[in-house]
């Protein structure tokens, strides 16, 4: 374990962040689950108990009824925001006063750095380029990402679980959105700390060694069939994704009915609604762990092979 | 508002707090500023318990012969003489002493400032030969070079410390007066135009020095009470040094032996027919 | 004529005893002046609630607020206040951009040199630089969390979801803010940074010259869309400058009237989201889209 | 937050409300105070902490104070005893009875003129008052329109004029007098012209008064050493009011900030601060003032000479530049004459930076120049590539030119009209005359190639004549560590395997030439060669023993016996430069005599005869070596031969060397050669054209630190604080094969910079030469390099800077001394300790430029002996043991070497010779009889012509000041020639002023009693118009030596 050069990009400055993107992140999952549980233990309560369902403020929070159901903003709200502000301040001056904006040499654009990164919170879509092209990575997956984010909210057709936290009313949705966030985070973890000089990957504790050298000879799906032809390469590859798209469609449509709740969701969905999800589930959620898996494990560069494009 | 005051505060915080520093720190630091600066030293004078080093200077074995310096070269030299002249490189006394060895302390009065005498030393060119033939003198001593001949000298130290100066004296010329600022042993003097003249001055920065004479002896008088090394120099057979104690109104001896196996100058380098010609035949 | 003087100096007095009567008077009761009328509209007072709603409703910062909220909403457990702390992040950064502003030129010649007059030169200049940036990145933090609780929350579902589109364009200009930021100090870090992001744009499918079809419909690096995010094929002065004005003009313009929008909507939506009682699987109303 | 969801579990409407009764004023409280306390911080940050410099100044301020406390007295002191000396009392006196002269004058003056302004102010209103009325009214006039307007103007300009003004004062009276205009002008110019007579003599008479005062201010200065205590007190008003504010310099051009004098506040103060005085290394004064003076900091600042980060002043560490972001961090101290080089990258020797000049001395000595490329070093072979890449354009554009005249001719040929045909054929002579004319152009080329083969060296000796040389089986002996046999040569250790020094040796071996032999030599004696290697200069560049006496340029020749044979090193020592046969650079193979017999041709190559006979190309028909002749005798060489090959130790040589004559060795030693780069410091047949093997080194700092190879050594160089420019090169130099470290590397592949004998100084001296080898200076630290910050030599400085790489490439510093200061090695032998060998020391140099003619200089440099028949000599000093060798510079060198000696001296380049008034025969009766006489000690040392008298002589002949010497420098050196040349056998004081003329010290002949000219100019008459027959006159005018002819007096022994 080489310490002294974990301890040199943990305290990077710039990398600061991500160290407490590490630390924040599992904080508020734990926080937020936390509160699901005492939800969805109250919404069981409730469903096994109607009448009690009728009389209960439904809350997990405590009320009494001497108590105002509103408070006024001012000053219940804004105190705490005033309060919030305070503290953030105070971070910001203390981050501030202990840590120094990075400032390197003047560009040069005859010196490349090695590794040259994006600021961190790209640095996942820099990663990305290791598994597709900069065509793909760069441009259409980060279009989806946004475009898949937005149509969010009208493909999740599910009336519960508005305004409180709960995990057993929204089983899918907070999965989806779940792994989309951790193979997101993966990734900026992935491009920070594994990748080293020459984009290579280095496991923690390793030395970042210049002139390290590694055998990888990547290959592309129709190598592995031994077909040369480009027509068939193609043709290869489209049956593959196809296949993948299948498969990945029918598993997934067996995961999102697997429960009573689930199915009836399923049922409120129009077929446009079903199909955008399926589409953006297969291509992100499944597509691109899968792509990277194939690359890391089996070494396999595209699996579409086209004159113009190469997936 | 909050802000501001907070900063005027600060500040006189910290300025109260740095001006305590300083203060302190002045004070801590004064005395040590008086002791850096060493005083000079003064000059030394007599306690009355000065002592005398004595001693006498043998020389054992043969002396070299040395043929007759060829004045040739200049025919007013020449005519001054009317016997032969032979070089003074090894002049061995009838009592077998050494004489022109040049006896001074080497060291023991590290640390003493000694005035320098008002009076100059001499250096004498009559006949082209230098007289005397090894001189002693003090730093910053004045030496004043003086002709006898009738023919142009010109008087060319060598030192290797000191600085290096040559000057012509026409006959009648006013006696050239120099000096030296630090002490070297043996600084070798000559006459461009006549090679065979040579002296040796000596600068020491004491008084304490003497030249051994006809009966090979010195005498160095006036001596503060201490441990000395005692060093005699001669220009053909080196130096040779002894350590002395000298009590206080005491005498200590010191007494010297050259002998020709000593012969420092390795002799491939006397080859100039000048030279031969003129003045140091060898032994 | 000594009298009339007399009486005149002595009305002089008395008008100006009553001045000063007056000035005592508005100094004991300042909430009565003009001035203080014509700059707090409202009288406060917390006795009477339809004075103490007005004196909310006057306010422009409690404006962004309604006047009573859902009393469990003041949790923090609930919102986290990461919206909020996002908004924040986003004045400190006006504010503490608008100083760095005066101290910087976006030129090549200067840039540099005016980060290191920043450093060591400029009071506090180190201390606003370093809170720049690091509150551009705590704003990129917040921005995820408060994606993240309102996933959680289920807060984007209807009626919200128009609010949540915005906040996602937010979420990206937010991005785009930092990114922009990162070349202008014209070290080598920014600039391989933003040479690595850039040189995406080449591949671009159709508009970028190594881009699927990009050749093919006439892209070279002179006209390609990253020519026009550069300003040139390499970054360099104009590359500069153009992050330099979407840096501190244009993309915080957007982000203000997209976060106006943003915070307008929270409150047309019916205000913030929760914490709302629970709703049961029992009273969902069976819809049959698919089957 | 409670989660608690048990809500019927406590009684309704007692329990406070958690949200609306809970106050938040304790976390508030806390939140603020914790805030304000990081205002607190940040302010304390700002102040203090990122401040260090502030803490610095206070303690400036303080040890400064009590330093300048201590130095007041001191210097008040001083001052006292120069104000007491006789010389300043005596300006005082003077000036003291000036001014009592001048006073009652000066008294008067000042009164009248009292009178005169007071006179002048009374005028002045009512008369410029008056004017100015006449003025408008003038103008009034010019523009008035008709006649009788105009004749209105002018009678009330008449009547204005008319006055009468009253003027109340005018005279001692105090009377009112009433004046017109023209009165009142005619008397205030009266008074003004009275007023500047008054001010005109005013200034005459105080005029001697000023002067003295000057005088004895600048007599204080002169011989008060450091600061009068008025500039003392001024210090110290100075120190007191300081206030601890950064202090910056800042070049507007450059966009240069530097603020190094925040701290280092003691660098330009005007008394010198040590570190003892001030207690702190920081506060010492900068300890070159001069270099300050050439490079004032408020021009250059300090950053560009010392690089750090000028601009930061948060800490020590970012100020200095020693951090990871900033591109030039501060010079080492030790290697803080790198920053002289970034500019003075084309200056071979530079003032003030010994140790850079020892860095490059080492580059160029140690060999490194074989295989790194650095611009500036081994110009002639770079020059000579381009020259011949020139000519090869050359060729080819005139046989197009040629082709297409010929075309032309044909196109007129077959023109439809007439003019047409004129039109080609003018344009085929155009082109055939560029043909002819580029002929011109090659043939400056090849003289050019020729002066550049001549002027091209190599590190290390030729091995094409190894067979003819070398005893075989010493050739793997050497190679296995060449250190061991002769401690400190330049040949560096490769670290071969015994393989390869076997494969190495049998292809040197095998690739020796076979002949032709050198002629069979006869033994000569040793002895006598002793002392010829030892009084001929030899030792300016050898040495011998162990340890080494003599110099470090070239081989230790201790253990010669063992290696060479004997016949080729006579031939050697008779004539280093003499090839085995010439070597063709075109067919790139060295000729044979049979080569010369296919074209009846006899086998003879020189300078003269350098034509390839095959091809006419130019020959490389010397060896590659700046070893010059030193024009031995035959015998002579034989007699050296003998005894340096009498050195050996007696070390035995394995016989069994068979395999050197193995051709499959050779094969393999062949790619070994190359791989080693060996044909790059050696001739080597078959590798004549080998390139560097090395990196370029020219910018080798400015290399981005991820572009050096640390190789496994990366990371703890980083833990250990070397990863920088200087711990990769110290490391390097120190054990080249260091980078290898660790790693697994097939042989062919490993590092192949070898072993080189350095010492700490020696590294510390290429570390800095090194570290100063950067990208065009500045690169990137400022905005455009301003104009001040450029360094373009002048003609003056480049010509100096081009001869110094010559005088370093023939060591000339090892016979002479160029520049005060620098001992020759010669000077530091034993044998020259001796007084009586002092003379012996060839000539200082120092103002050679403008003691000797130029055209003569040059003729001398081509060759010293003068004379083209008896070259067995000096030409000058004939009475030298010491010999000036016969370097056979091409004219290139010498042209560079005497523009050099002119520069130094700052002669004019094109020296013409001044005119001599010719002698009048009373005038030469007079030098005669002067030169002659008993006191004048001329003839005593110079040499005359006269084998007798010049047994003594240790100076040159007279007659040779006529074409040799510039009469102006003859009569500075006659008067003082210890001034030009410290330590000289000349003495000074041969001459005294008597009135304006210098006449002789000593007795005159008595005709010059009627003589009123300056001796010292009617001697260097004489001298510039001596002959030969004159100088046989003057020597029968001598007082006879007794004739002892030489050799019987010569007890030698």
């Amino acid at each position: 374990m080489d310490w002294a050069q974990v301890w040199e990009i943990v305290s990077l400055p710039d990398n600061i962040p991500i160290v407490a993107i590490a630390v924040l992140v599992p904080f508020y999952t734990w926080y937020a689950a936390r509160q699901a549980r005492a939800t969805d233990r109250l919404i069981a309560q409730l469903e096994a108990d109607p009448q009690m369902a009728k009389t209960h403020h439904r809350k997990i929070h405590p009320f009494r009824p001497g108590w105002a159901r509103e408070l006024p903003v001012w000053p219940y709200l804004l105190r705490i925001e005033f309060l919030a502000a305070l503290v953030v301040t105070l971070i910001l001056m203390v981050w501030s006063i202990t840590l120094n904006a990075p400032l390197e040499e003047p560009a040069n654009p005859n010196h490349t750095m090695n590794p040259s990164k994006a600021p961190w919170y790209f640095v996942g879509l820099q990663e990305m380029l290791v598994y597709f092209d900069p065509w793909f990575a760069g441009v259409v997956l980060p279009t989806l990402i946004i475009v898949g984010l937005m149509v969010f909210p009208y493909v999740d057709t599910n009336p519960l679980g508005t305004g409180y936290y709960t995990i057993r009313q929204r089983r899918v949705a907070l999965a989806g959105f779940g792994i989309g966030f951790f193979i997101w985070l993966a990734l900026v973890f992935i491009g920070t700390f594994v990748r080293g000089p020459g984009w290579m990957w280095f496991w923690p504790g390793q030395t970042w060694d210049h002139t390290r050298v590694v055998y990888e000879v990547n290959r592309n799906l129709p190598d592995l069939f031994g077909i040369t032809n480009a027509w068939l390469q193609a043709i290869l590859g489209i049956i593959a994704i196809a296949v993948f798209y299948a498969g990945s469609a029918w598993g997934i449509h067996k995961l999102v009915t697997r429960s009573e709740l689930d199915r009836k969701i399923y049922e409120r969905t129009s077929l446009t609604q079903y199909v955008v999800f399926q589409f953006f589930a297969i291509t992100i959620l499944v597509g691109l762990p899968a792509k990277m898996l194939l690359r890391l494990l089996f070494r396999i560069k595209y699996v579409l092979v086209t004159p113009w494009l190469n997936v | 508002m909050r802000e501001t005051r907070g900063a005027i505060f600060a500040t006189a915080l910290v300025l109260a707090m740095a001006a305590g520093c300083g203060g302190s720190r002045d004070t801590a630091k004064a005395p040590a500023e008086e002791t850096a600066g060493a005083p000079e030293g003064a000059v030394w004078k007599p306690a009355g318990d000065e002592g005398t080093v004595t001693g006498k200077v043998s020389f054992k074995g043969t002396a070299p012969k040395y043929r007759a310096i060829s004045m040739d070269a200049d025919t007013v030299c020449a005519a001054k003489h009317k016997s032969p002249v032979h070089p003074e490189t090894v002049v061995v006394n009838g009592n077998g002493s050494l004489r022109n060895v040049f006896v001074y302390v080497k060291s023991g009065l590290e640390g003493k400032n000694f005035a320098v005498p008002d009076q100059p030393v001499e250096l004498d060119q009559e006949g082209c030969i230098y007289k005397p033939h090894v001189l002693g003198m003090q730093a910053r001593q004045n030496i004043k070079v003086v002709t006898s001949d009738d023919t142009t000298h010109n008087i060319h130290p060598l030192p290797k410390v000191n600085r290096e100066w040559n000057v012509s004296q026409p006959p009648g010329a006013d006696p050239i007066i120099r000096s030296f600022t630090r002490p070297e042993a043996t600084i070798p003097v000559k006459c461009n135009q006549h090679p065979w003249m040579r002296a040796y001055i000596h600068v020491v920065s004491h008084p304490f020095y003497a030249v051994t004479g006809e009966d090979g002896t010195f005498k160095l008088e006036g001596l503060p009470p201490g441990d000395y090394e005692i060093e005699a120099v001669h220009e053909e057979y080196g130096a040779s040094t002894q350590k002395v104690s000298l009590a206080a109104k005491g005498t200590a001896s010191a007494d010297f032996s050259f002998s020709p196996t000593q012969a420092r100058r390795p002799s491939s380098l006397i080859t100039l027919p000048a030279l031969v010609l003129g003045c140091c035949g060898d032994r | 004529m000594p009298e009339p003087q007399e009486a005149k100096s002595s009305a002089l007095l008395d008008k100006a005893r009553e001045e000063i009567r007056d000035l005592v008077q508005d100094l004991k009761k300042p909430q009565e002046t003009q001035l203080w009328k014509s700059i707090f509209r409202v009288k406060h007072d917390r006795t009477e609630p339809r004075t103490r709603a007005l004196g909310v409703l006057a306010n422009v910062f409690l404006h962004l607020h309604p006047a009573r909220i859902n009393r469990d909403a003041v949790r923090y457990s609930y919102t986290w206040g990461m919206g909020g702390i996002s908004f924040y992040l986003f004045l400190v950064l006006t504010f503490t951009g608008v100083l760095l502003m005066f101290y910087y030129h976006p030129t090549k010649v200067q840039a540099f040199r005016d980060i290191l007059y920043l450093e060591h030169d400029v009071p506090f200049g180190k201390l606003l630089r370093n809170m720049h940036r690091w509150a551009a990145h705590l704003m990129v933090i917040g921005v995820w969390l408060h994606m993240f609780r309102v996933v959680l929350t289920g807060s984007y579902k209807k009626p919200r979801e128009f609010n949540w589109c915005v906040g996602v364009i937010l979420l990206v200009l937010t991005l785009l803010l930092s990114f922009t930021g990162y070349l202008l100090p014209d070290d080598q870090l920014g600039f391989w940074a933003v040479t690595v992001g850039t040189n995406m744009a080449r591949a671009t499918p159709l508009l970028g010259h190594e881009g699927p079809l990009g050749p093919e419909l006439g892209m070279t690096p002179f006209n390609d869309v990253r020519f026009a995010l550069l300003g040139g094929s390499i970054v360099d002065a104009n590359a500069l400058l153009r992050a330099y004005i979407w840096h501190c003009i244009a993309i915080p313009l957007i982000a203000a009237t997209f976060m106006g929008v943003h915070f307008w909507r929270v409150r047309k939506d019916g205000g913030i989201s929760g914490p709302s009682p629970v709703m049961l699987e029992s009273e969902m109303k069976p819809v049959r889209k698919l089957r | 937050m409670a989660t608690d969801n048990n809500h019927d579990a406590e009684p309704a409407g007692t329990a406070p409300d958690p949200i609306a009764d809970r106050s938040l004023s304790g976390p508030l409280l806390i939140a603020t105070i914790l805030l304000f306390g990081s205002l607190l911080w940040a302010l304390y940050d700002e102040l203090f902490a990122e401040r260090p410099w502030k803490r610095y100044q206070e303690q400036f301020v303080r040890t400064y104070s009590a330093f300048l406390e201590k130095l007041g007295p001191r210097q008040a002191a001083a001052e006292k005893t120069v104000r007491s000396s006789p010389a300043f009392q005596k300006i005082e006196a003077q000036l003291q009875s000036a001014e009592r002269e001048a006073s009652p004058r000066i008294r008067e003056i000042e009164k009248e003129l009292a009178g005169i302004r007071e006179r002048l102010a009374i005028l002045k209103n009512p008369f410029q008052d008056t004017r100015a009325r006449i003025a408008v009214l003038t103008y009034e006039l010019d523009h008035a329109g008709a006649g009788r307007a105009k004749d209105a103007i002018r009678a009330e300009i008449r009547e204005v004029r008319k006055g009468p003004f009253r003027i109340e004062g005018l005279d001692s009276g105090g009377k009112r007098v009433a004046l017109t205009f023209d009165e009142m002008e005619k008397q205030f110019g009266d008074l003004k012209s009275r007023e500047a007579a008054l001010n005109t003599e005013l200034a005459r008479i105080t005029a001697p008064l000023r002067d003295l005062r000057r005088q004895r201010s600048e007599y204080l200065a002169d011989n008060l050493a450091g600061l009068s205590p008025q500039q003392i007190e001024g210090l110290q008003r100075a120190n007191r009011d300081s206030k601890i504010e950064i202090r910056q310099i800042h070049v507007e051009e450059a966009g240069l900030v530097d603020r190094c004098e925040s701290c280092h506040l003691g660098i330009r103060q005007s008394v010198t601060l040590t570190a003892a005085d001030m207690g702190n290394p920081v506060f010492v004064s900068h300890p070159n003032r001069t270099l300050l003076a050439i490079h004032d900091p408020t021009r250059f600042g300090c950053s560009p000479c010392h690089n750090g980060n000028g601009l930061a002043t948060s800490s020590v560490q970012k100020a200095h530049g020693n951090y990871r972001h900033w591109l030039w961090p501060l010079f080492p101290k030790e290697n803080v004459e790198a920053g002289c080089l970034q500019c003075h990258f084309g200056d071979r020797v530079l003032d003030y930076a010994p140790v850079l000049e020892r860095g490059r001395d080492l580059f160029e000595g140690k060999g490194c120049i074989g295989c790194h490329r650095y611009e500036g070093f081994d110009r002639p072979t770079e020059q000579l590539n381009e020259v011949r890449k020139e000519a090869q354009s050359l060729e080819t554009r005139q046989k197009e030119a040629r082709l297409e005249a010929e075309q032309e001719v044909r196109k007129g040929d077959a023109a439809e009209s007439n003019e047409e045909a004129q039109k080609h054929y003018a344009r085929a002579e155009s082109l055939r005359v560029t043909a002819s004319s580029i002929d011109a152009r090659l043939e400056s080329l090849e003289q050019r190639a020729k002066y550049l083969m001549q002027d091209q060296k190599k590190v290390g000796p030729n091995l094409k004549d190894v067979r003819l040389k070398l005893r075989k089986e010493w050739i793997p002996v050497w190679l296995r560590d060449p250190q061991a046999f002769r401690p400190g040569t330049k040949m560096p250790k490769f670290r071969l395997a015994e393989e390869e020094v076997r494969a190495l040796s049998a292809f040197i071996w095998q690739s020796g030439l076979d002949g032709p032999a050198p002629p069979r030599q006869a033994p000569g004696n040793a002895a006598a060669g002793k002392e010829l290697f030892e009084t001929r200069g030899c030792l300016a560049c050898h040495s011998i023993g162990q340890p080494a006496v003599g110099g470090e340029f070239a081989a230790n020749l201790s253990r010669l016996g063992e290696k060479a044979g004997y016949d080729y090193i006579v031939r050697w020592i008779h004539n280093p430069r003499e090839r085995t046969r010439p070597y063709c650079p075109h067919e790139k193979r060295d000729l044979g005599p049979e080569d010369y017999a296919k074209h009846g041709q006899p086998f003879v190559f020189d300078l003269q005869n350098s034509r390839c006979p095959n091809d006419g190309h130019q020959l490389q028909v010397q060896n590659l070596t700046v070893m010059p002749s030193l024009r031995l005798s035959d015998q002579e060489a034989r007699d050296v031969a003998s005894y340096l090959l009498s050195l050996r130790t007696n070390a035995s040589y394995a016989d069994g060397v068979a395999w050197m004559d193995d051709p499959r060795m050779a094969e393999r030693g062949r790619q070994l050669a190359s791989r080693y780069g060996c044909g790059s410091c050696h001739e080597i047949r078959g590798l004549e054209d080998a390139p560097r093997i090395g990196t370029e080194l020219t910018k080798e700092a400015s290399k981005p630190m991820e572009q050096l190879d640390f190789g496994l050594l990366e990371h703890k160089a980083k833990d250990e604080g070397w990863y920088t420019h200087k711990g990769f090169f110290e490391r390097k130099l120190r054990d080249p094969a260091i980078y290898d470290q660790g790693r697994e590397k097939a042989p062919e592949e490993r590092l192949r910079m070898p072993n080189i004998a350095l010492t700490r100084d020696d590294v510390r001296a290429l570390n800095t030469f090194l570290l100063g080898s950067v990208d065009s200076p500045f690169y990137g630290k400022f905005n455009s390099i301003p104009a001040q910050f450029r360094y373009i030599p002048s003609d003056r400085r480049k010509d100096i800077q081009e001869g110094w790489w010559l005088v370093k490439k023939y060591n000339c510093m090892g016979c002479h001394t160029v520049q005060i200061g620098q001992p020759s090695v010669l000077s530091g032998l034993p044998r020259y300790q001796d007084p009586d060998w002092k003379e012996q020391l060839p000539p200082t140099l120092v103002q050679e430029g403008a003691r000797v003619n130029p055209d003569w200089l040059a003729r001398f440099l081509a060759n010293p002996a003068i004379s083209q028949a008896e070259t067995n000599r000096n030409g000058i000093r004939t009475y030298l043991k010491a010999r000036m060798p016969t370097f056979s510079f091409s004219p290139n060198e010498i042209r560079v070497l005497v523009r050099f000696f002119q520069a130094l001296a700052d002669q004019p380049v094109l020296h013409l010779a001044e005119e001599m008034q010719p002698l009048n025969s009373q005038e030469r009766l007079l030098a005669r009889a002067l030169f002659s006489s008993e006191g004048a000690p001329c003839l005593k040392c110079h040499l005359v012509g006269d084998a007798n008298r010049d047994r003594f002589a240790t100076a040159p002949n007279f007659l040779a000041a006529r074409e040799r010497l510039k009469p102006a420098w003859t009569a500075r050196w006659m008067l003082e020639p210890q001034a030009i040349s410290p330590g000289t056998a000349m003495p000074s004081g041969l001459f005294r002023q008597d009135g304006g003329r210098w006449v002789f010290a000593g007795p005159t002949p008595a005709s010059f009693k009627e003589y009123k000219g300056d001796h010292v100019q009617l001697l260097v008459r004489y001298m510039f118009q001596l002959t030969a027959e004159e100088q046989r006159q003057l020597l029968q005018k001598l007082p006879t030596a007794p004739a002892k002819p030489a050799g019987a007096a010569a007890g030698m022994r």
